[in-house]
C-alpha cells in the first residue's frame, strides 16, 4: 500500500488520496472545503486496521499532509508571509475594504434575486406530457442539425492528456528514513548528540524525516532523547543496550 | 371573470389530468354550487371558436385541451426533435457514448473526471441516447439511437470522424476505450507526487 | 379572437418551454408582423386580472403561466410546494454566477470568502446553473440556465439590474473604512503592552 492509494471518504470527496491531491492542484476541489483532519483520521484508521507502521509510507504521508496544511493556511491567510510585510497598514486596510465591498455588492445582488424569486411565487408553468398525436418524433422528418465533428472534437479534448502539473513544491523527499537512521547512528557512535546537531543545515523535509528516524531509534531501543523545555534543543544519547543489528 | 372562475382556469391549466368538480371544490374551499357557477362562466368564455383552448368534459372530470384549429401548427412546433445547441458537458457525454457504446454511466464519469448525471438525463430525454441493458455490475448501459444518427447526418456509427484527427498519437480504434480511460485517469490522477 | 391568436394560444399551452416569436412564425407559417399583432391581441385578452392565466416574456420566449391568485388552490390541488426559497448562501452563489458567468467555483469561493460547494451543488441540482466548459486549469465553469430565467421571470440576463447598482454608497464606503480602521487601531492598541 502507498499513501497515494489511501481511500478517503470525505464530505467533499471520495476516492484515493492522490486523486484528491490532483483535484486540489487543478482547482477542481477547493482546498478550503477539505477537512484535513478527516484525512489524518482516515490514515490513522488505516494504520489501526493494519496493526503495523510502515515507516516509509508514514513519512510520505506526513510530508504530503504537511504540504497540504501549509497550502491551506496560505489560502486562509492569503497575504501573510510574502506580501503583508510590504503592505503599509493603510494598504492592507484598503485591500480588505475592496474585498468587503465586492462581497457586499454580491450580497445585495443576492437579496435582489431572492426577492425576485419570491415575487414570482404563485406563477406556475404547466408541466404535462404532449398529447399522443404529437408525442412520436417522425424520424423521416429529422434532419442533420449537428456536425459529427463536434463529437470528434469533444472526444479529442478528452483524449488529450493535460499538461503535467508541477508538484515539486509539494514533495520530493530525496531523503529516506534509512539514510537519516544511518546518519543518526553515525553521530551516536561518537557518543551523545543533539537534534540541532543532527539536522544542521538541513531543509525542512530532512528535519521531518530525521525526527521520524529518531522515533524509530527510540522504538528500537537504540537511543533516548530529552527535551528540557518546549522549543529547546533535544539531547540524544545512545541507549545503554547495544544497538540492534542493522 | 370572477375570481373563482380565474382560479379554476389556472387549476385546469396546471393539471395534466382531468379534474373532477369535487376536487375543484376542495382545492378552492368553495361549495359545489359555487364551483358549478364558475364552470358555467368558464364555459361561456371558452365558447366554441372563441379561443385556442377548449373546456372539455372527459372521463372523470374537466380538462383544458387545444382546439383542433392548432393541430397543424402544433405538429410543426412540437412533433420534431428538440435540438438546442449542445452544452460542453452534453457534447462530451454524447461523444463518449457514441464512440464507446454500450457504456455505463460510472465509466462516463471516470473518463470525464466529473459526473455526467444531468447531461445524460437530458440526452436521454431528447432521444439521443437510450438504455441498452445493464453491465455485469448492474449499472445502466447507454447507446445512441437512430434519432442520433439522423440528427448528426450519419448513415451508421462508422461515419463518426476518426479520432486520429484530434488525438496526437493515432492508434487503433480498438483501444480507444483504454486510451480514454488512461487519459481520464491521468487528468484526474497522474499528478500524484513522485514520492 | 383571430384564428392566428387562437393557434398561438394553443401552442403556448402545449409547449413545455417558452416559445420565441420566430418559432411561432415558423410553426404557424406566418410573417413576424402577423405574429406580433396576434401576440398583442393575446396580451389584451390576458390583461392583468382578466384571467387565471398570464402571458409572460421569459427566457427569450413567450409562455403561459398561472396568475398568483390561484397559488393557494394549486398548492392544495397538486400537493406540491412551488420552488422553495433560496438560502442566503445559494442566493449569493447564484448572484455571482448570474453576473460573472462563466465563473469557476474557486472564484465564487474567493468572492464570498466562504466555500460554495454545497450551494453550487444544490443550484445545479435545481437546474438554476449548469456547466459551461472548463477554465484553463480544468476547473468546471458555471453559467445560469434558461430555467433560471423562467423561474425568476426574466426575459434575458439583460433584465438584471447593473451590478454597479449594488455598490455601497460613498457614505457607506466611508463608514466601512472608518470602522475597519478603528478596529485595526484597537487591535494594535490591545497588542502593545501598557507603555
Amino acid at each position: 500500500m502507498t499513501v497515494a492509494s489511501l481511500e478517503l471518504d470525505l464530505e467533499v470527496f471520495s476516492g484515493p488520496f492522490d486523486l484528491l491531491l490532483t483535484l486540489v492542484l487543478r482547482e477542481e476541489i477547493d482546498l478550503l472545503e477539505v477537512q484535513l483532519a478527516e484525512i489524518v483520521i482516515a490514515y490513522l484508521d488505516h494504520l489501526e486496521a493494519r496493526g503495523e507502521l510502515d515507516l516509509d509510507v508514514a513519512t510520505e504521508f506526513l510530508v504530503l499532509i504537511a504540504a497540504l496544511l501549509e497550502l491551506k493556511s496560505r489560502l486562509m491567510l492569503p497575504r501573510e508571509d510574502d506580501e503583508l510585510a510590504d503592505f503599509e497598514p493603510g494598504e492592507a486596510a484598503e485591500e480588505l475594504l475592496a474585498r468587503m465591498l465586492e462581497a457586499q455588492r454580491y450580497r445585495r445582488a443576492a437579496e435582489h434575486l431572492a426577492a425576485r424569486l419570491a415575487g414570482e411565487e404563485g406563477v406556475r408553468y404547466r408541466r404535462a406530457p404532449l398529447p399522443p398525436s404529437l408525442r412520436s418524433t417522425n424520424l423521416a422528418e429529422a434532419g442533420a442539425v449537428y456536425s459529427p465533428r463536434r463529437l470528434g472534437a469533444a472526444l479529442g479534448s478528452l483524449l488529450r492528456v493535460p499538461a503535467q502539473l508541477r508538484v515539486g513544491h509539494l514533495s520530493d523527499p530525496r531523503v529516506t528514513t534509512a539514510e537519516r537512521l544511518a546518519h543518526l547512528r553515525r553521530l551516536l557512535l561518537r557518543g551523545a548528540t543533539t537534534f540541532d546537531e543532527a539536522v544542521r543545515g538541513a531543509d525542512r523535509v530532512t528535519v521531518a524525516v530525521t525526527l521520524f528516524a529518531l522515533l524509530e531509534l527510540y522504538k528500537q531501543g537504540e537511543a533516548t532523547w530529552i527535551q528540557a523545555e518546549p522549543f529547546g534543543d533535544i539531547a540524544i544519547s545512545p541507549a545503554s543496550r547495544p544497538a540492534a543489528v542493522l | 371573470m370572477s375570481e373563482l372562475a380565474r382560479i379554476i382556469e389556472a387549476l385546469l391549466f396546471l393539471s395534466p389530468d382531468p379534474v373532477s368538480a369535487d376536487e375543484l371544490a376542495q382545492a378552492t374551499a368553495c361549495e359545489s354550487d359555487e364551483v358549478a357557477a364558475a364552470l358555467a362562466e368558464l364555459d361561456r368564455a371558452y365558447a366554441p371558436g372563441a379561443r385556442g383552448l377548449q373546456l372539455k368534459r372527459v372521463a372523470g372530470g374537466i380538462a383544458l385541451a387545444t382546439d383542433p384549429v392548432a393541430e397543424e401548427a402544433s405538429r410543426r412546433l412540437l412533433a420534431k426533435p428538440r435540438t438546442p445547441p449542445l452544452t460542453p458537458a452534453q457534447a462530451e457525454t454524447l461523444a463518449i457514448v457514441a464512440y464507446l457504446q454500450p457504456v455505463s454511466r460510472p465509466e462516463i464519469t471516470r473518463i470525464r473526471g466529473v459526473a455526467a448525471e444531468s447531461a445524460s438525463a437530458t440526452l436521454e430525454e431528447r432521444g439521443f441516447i437510450e438504455e441498452a441493458g445493464r453491465s455485469q455490475f448492474g449499472a445502466v448501459l447507454y447507446r445512441t439511437t437512430d434519432l442520433f444518427l439522423k440528427l448528426f447526418g450519419l448513415d451508421s456509427l462508422k461515419g463518426l470522424p476518426s479520432v486520429a484527427e484530434w488525438d496526437p498519437s493515432p492508434e487503433e480504434q480498438a483501444d480507444l476505450r483504454d486510451r480514454l480511460l488512461r487519459a481520464g485517469e491521468q487528468r484526474a490522477g497522474d499528478a500524484s507526487p513522485a514520492a
